[in-house]
């Protein structure tokens, strides 16, 4: 059913002083495919993805991109291969102006600073890349708020810039970590169409608390309790799996059936 | 062998000295986040105060050492009034700077009154002990003794006291001691005074195997740093092994390689352990 | 009224959390705040507990403004808080946690006791145990004990079952189903089934907004209604 | 006005240049000749302090470094004074790249102390172990060759030179701030992690700025032997730590132009100043507590944003 599997996890256990926040994980996610994790608080669903992002370093298991083992691989070498993420809590660098932060990502990824020299000496601002940080700004509908100071900007705009710099790196996969959090409505509204229209051009994995907020945004919905997988597959099919009812509404009482 | 059991006795007193002054940094590090300069001020001033008493005054050096406690209290409170609490939450650089500026108020202010000629006192005991092929000034050994019953009553200070008990659960969650209706700001400065304290007992304890200048402290606090950033900041069994620990390495260079090289070896050591154990703080 | 809440509002740095939140509470009531994630729920809580200063509105408790008290103010107030994480004196003993929370309060040490075991009689073998020790469960009875010392007369609890096994939330709805006739209590829960058990009356939290008030009877004839909501 | 001088790369050099001009011609050359010196050095501390937000408590290591590693090849080697600088240079940056591999991993109150810890050592070594080559307590007397007008005996030509110098350095950093890195730098000032996450190996960047750093605080301190014509231990002191400390926060962190006022702040008032202060370090002291609790952005910083 899955095209070749671009970011996959084998038996993945993340250990902290005894606590198993990450129990044997074993997951894959296909090519611009659109995934989603869910699970209810301190699942592990966090933990699951800074072992992705090599945050943290698994105590056991393996991860996969593109068929290569990058158990090893540092956590900035991921993003240079294509896997960019989000934060939870919004982080952008608040004592920049907006361009300045999609700047940072863009010269990384450029081929404008191949050079080290020009990386070192060089104009911080030059035509070419300005005009592709525009373009992931317009993206994001935020291009009119360029020259802001991000510390001036609303807490959905701050968000946005996050997805509009994780964009700016080309990630092959986007881990976006509770991109919904301290939204109100109408920014998740915004953040939702954002998604919906980057799906499809690369893989973009969400963690999300709320199995309703995904429903329509991706192909393919996991879920994490206790530090283990329950379930994956169809969003459909996950729902009305009983062993997920069940982790999200309490096991004893019957009052909800 | 003789050699190296009294070098390790002689790393025994310098592991106490550096042990009663580092509790203080110890406890200001792990329970407010602050690198405090000023524990050196303190350390100094117990110091002056032996001589001042002991040799100007003539009146012994146990009241000397009383005088050095007694006057670190009001100097340490209002240390902690002053600067110490307008650090809470702040940037560690500020802290750093912040107290080393009153380092170097407290430092200047000594050379205004005693000038900055080095100053000795003499070993108050003059007593050699001997035991076979050992020698030990006996004051050494008072010394060594003093350290341990410091290190048995900061125990029970910390595990009977309410005090105590409140500064341990604060190091862990200050947070959470608040919101139980206790003041912990208010009981940190308690333990404040109390390390500073020993740190003016310190001073005075190590004063008749050194000699006195103003700036005395400044060259002890970058030991008891050491001494902090090895045993783990605001980690109490650490900072105790620590300071016994690099006492030996104090006194063993001292006497095997050459005695300048002393504090160099303690700052390498401190190296390599954070070589091996990165800290970030 | 025991409590009021008034067009509360908070920010963390530029982000508002909370938009003109309201609530109130009667005296001996249990009333029930739920939502989902980030929706405000623990940031309310913590404003009441007075953890955090709200750039607008009013928390006014007993006839009396809680606005610009420390945190240590309001705990002597009698309003206790406790943490969501379990976050119990790793270092010291059962014994020496109930102890701290006595010490301002002036209860003595065997009526604080006394009240860690009624509601949890096995705590007693493990007074002198280090509460680092202790299981999750076990924790949470700790910390709701050592939240009745001093007698409070308002109890802020945020996510009591979260992470806990299902025996264990069991015994912890039990526990807050005893204290309930004795004492005022604001819970945050997600789980809708201990929520109908516990509940007179409940908030619904939605992206920093008290959405609506429901009643407990709601949510049993109804329940899939709120599934949504969390 | 102040900020839009300072977004001007020609117009800022411009500015230092008349500033000391003006000064020296004023006042003494020589003595502004050492202020320059100075300036330089604080520039170099503040790449570390303002820009990366990390504080150094042994910068005095570094300047120490390239005024030993000058003098000492001027003393022993060859008398040629670019080749001397250039020794110098390169002593405080291999050492800044040999300690850093260790320093750089720390950060916060354990970064600051490590390197004083390591100022100490390099003092000891300095005075004692080394003394045969480092002149122990006398230090070394130097002196310089001289090339037609190139004469590092006379206090002119050291004066241009050392404020071309400066001109050089202070282009050099501005370059360097503006340019991505620089942008990089405030980065990893704000939060690691995060720039970690767009794909930086943020030790290196850390690294080399510590690098970067050590050498200009070298070239700070080959400038100081060459000025003096002769090198000893109060160049390479711990305790004069908290004067570039000071420089840096008076003048205003985390900005080239505010290296420069305050390292000349600094200077003049312990030059001009100091014979009217009885009590030096209490002064001292107490301004450090005010700038510390009062004015955290420092002269430059409340200039900038008037």
């Amino acid at each position: 059913m899955m095209a070749e599997p671009i970011l996959s996890t084998k038996g993945i256990t993340k250990r902290f002083d005894g606590l198993v926040a990450v129990d044997g994980i074993t997951y894959e996610v296909g090519d611009c495919e659109t995934s989603g994790i869910i699970g209810p608080n301190g699942a592990g669903k966090s933990t699951f993805f800074n072992l992705l992002t090599g945050y943290h370093r698994p105590s056991e298991g393996q991860v996969f991109f593109q068929g290569r083992e990058i158990t090893k691989v540092r956590s900035y070498q991921r993003v240079m291969i294509g896997i960019a993420r989000t934060f939870q809590l919004v982080s952008v660098f608040d004592t920049m102006s907006v361009m300045e932060n999609m700047m940072l990502a863009r010269v990384r990824q450029g081929l404008e600073y191949r050079s080290k020299g020009r990386f070192f000496f060089g104009k911080l601002r030059t035509r070419r890349l300005e005009e592709e940080c525009f373009q992931a700004l317009e993206t994001l509908g935020i291009a009119d708020k360029a020259e802001t100071r991000t510390a001036d900007m609303s807490y959905g705009e701050k968000r946005e810039l996050e997805i509009a710099i994780a964009l700016s790196l080309s990630p092959k996969v986007l881990l976006l970590d509770e991109p919904f959090a301290g939204l109100s409505l109408v920014d998740i509204g915004h953040i939702s169409e954002v998604i919906k229209k980057l799906r499809g051009r690369f893989t973009i994995v969400i963690i999300e608390h709320k199995i309703s907020k995904l429903m329509d945004l991706v192909e393919s919905l996991c879920v994490i309790n206790e530090g283990a997988l329950v379930c994956n597959g169809n969003p459909q099919e996950v729902i009305c799996d009983p062993t997920v009812r069940e982790c999200y509404w309490g096991k004893e009482d019957m009052v909800c059936y | 062998m003789i050699n190296l059991i009294q070098s390790l006795l002689y790393g025994l007193t310098i592991g106490g000295v550096l042990y009663i002054i580092s509790v203080g940094l110890s406890l200001t590090f792990g329970a407010m986040g602050i690198v405090n300069f000023s524990h050196g001020l303190v350390y100094a001033v117990g110091a002056y105060a032996v001589y001042t008493v002991a040799k100007l005054l003539g009146a012994g050096y146990l009241l000397g050492l009383v005088a050095a406690i007694v006057v670190s209290i009001p100097l340490s409170y209002l240390i902690e009034r002053l600067v110490i609490r307008r650090l809470y939450g702040q940037a560690i650089d500020y802290a750093i700077i912040a107290t080393y500026a009153v380092l170097l108020i407290g430092a200047d202010s000594l050379r205004w009154v005693y000038g900055a000629s080095p100053l000795p006192i003499s070993d108050p005991v003059g007593v050699l002990w001997t035991f076979g092929g050992l020698q030990m000034p006996a004051f050494r050994l008072i010394i060594i003794i003093l350290s341990g019953l410091i290190f048995i009553g900061l125990n029970l200070f910390f595990k009977k006291t309410l005090v105590g008990k409140i500064v341990v659960a604060g190091l862990q969650d200050r947070e959470a001691v608040r919101s139980l209706g206790i003041k912990v700001e208010r009981h940190f400065a308690i333990v404040f005074v109390i390390g500073s304290a020993l740190a003016a007992l310190g001073g005075a304890l190590y004063a008749p195997l050194s000699t006195l200048d103003p700036y005395m402290g400044f060259e002890i606090l970058i030991l008891c740093f050491a001494v902090v950033i090895v045993g783990g900041m605001g980690n109490l069994t650490g900072t105790t092994i620590a300071a016994f620990a690099l006492g030996m390495v104090h006194s063993l260079t001292a006497v095997y390689i050459v005695s300048s090289a002393a504090d160099a070896a303690v700052y390498v050591v401190m190296a390599a352990v954070l070589i091996f154990r990165p800290i970030e703080a | 009224m025991l409590l009021s809440v008034d067009n509360l509002d908070i920010h963390y740095g530029h982000a508002q959390v909370l938009h003109q939140a309201s609530m109130s509470l009667t005296e001996g009531e249990l009333v029930c705040v739920v939502g989902r994630n980030g929706a405000g729920k623990t940031t309310l809580l913590r404003a009441i507990g007075g953890f955090m200063k709200p750039s607008a509105g009013d928390i006014v408790f007993k006839g009396e403004p809680m606005s610009g008290l420390s945190l240590e103010q309001v705990a002597q107030k009698g309003i206790k808080y406790v943490y969501q994480d379990k976050r119990v004196f790793g270092d010291l003993t059962v014994r020496e946690n109930l102890e701290l929370a006595a010490y301002p309060t002036g209860e003595s040490m065997d009526s604080a006791i006394e009240k860690l075991v009624a509601i949890h009689p096995k705590m007693k073998k493990l007074l002198d145990a280090k509460a680092k020790g202790l299981s999750g469960g076990e924790r949470q009875i700790l910390l709701i004990g050592r939240a009745l010392v001093g007698d409070p007369q308002l109890l802020l609890i945020d996510e009591p079952t979260e992470g806990l096994a299902a025996i264990i939330i069991g015994e912890i709805v039990d526990i807050l189903l005893k204290m309930k006739s004795k004492i005022t209590m604001v819970v945050v829960e997600q789980n809708l089934a201990t929520v109908a058990r516990l509940a007179d009356r409940i908030y619904v939290m939605k992206e920093g907004v008290m959405a609506r008030e429901i009643t407990q009877r709601e949510i049993i004839e109804n329940p899939s209604n709120y599934e949504e909501e969390l | 006005m102040f900020a839009k001088i300072e977004k001007n790369q020609a117009l800022t050099l411009g500015l230092i240049a008349a500033l000391f001009l003006v000064y020296a011609y004023t006042t003494s050359l020589p003595r502004i000749t050492d202020f320059i010196i100075f300036c330089i050095f604080v520039m170099g501390f503040d790449l570390l302090y303002g820009h990366m937000g990390q504080l150094s408590f042994g910068h005095m290591l570094y300047l120490g470094a390239g005024a030993y590693g000058c003098g000492m090849f001027a003393y022993h080697v060859s008398p040629n004074p670019f080749v001397c600088i250039l020794m110098g240079i390169l002593t405080a940056a291999g050492l800044a790249a040999l300690l850093g591999q260790v320093v750089v991993k720390t950060g916060g109150a354990a970064f600051a102390l490590l390197n004083l810890a390591l100022n100490e050592v390099g003092a000891y070594l300095v005075l004692s172990p080394m003394h045969r080559i480092t002149g122990g307590e006398d230090g070394l007397s130097l002196f310089f060759q001289s090339y037609g007008f190139i004469n590092f005996g006379d206090s002119v030509f050291r004066f241009y030179f050392c404020l071309a110098v400066l001109l050089l350095v202070a282009f050099l950093l501005l370059r360097l701030v503006r340019s991505p890195f620089g942008n990089l730098l405030k980065a990893i000032k704000e939060d690691e992690v995060r720039a970690r996450f767009l794909g930086y190996n943020t030790y290196l960047y850390k690294y080399v700025t510590f690098i970067i750093s050590g050498a200009v605080c070298g070239l700070a301190g080959a400038l100081t032997s060459v000025n003096l014509a002769y090198c000893n231990t109060s160049l390479i002191a711990p305790t004069r730590n908290v004067e570039v400390i000071f420089s840096a926060l008076i003048g205003g962190a985390g900005s080239v132009m505010g290296a420069v006022v305050g390292g000349t702040a600094y200077m003049t008032i312990s030059n001009y100043l100091a014979a009217y202060i009885v009590r030096w370090e209490m002064f001292l002291g107490i301004a450090l507590l005010f700038f510390a609790f009062y004015f955290r952005k420092g002269i430059w910083g409340y200039a900038r944003r008037a």
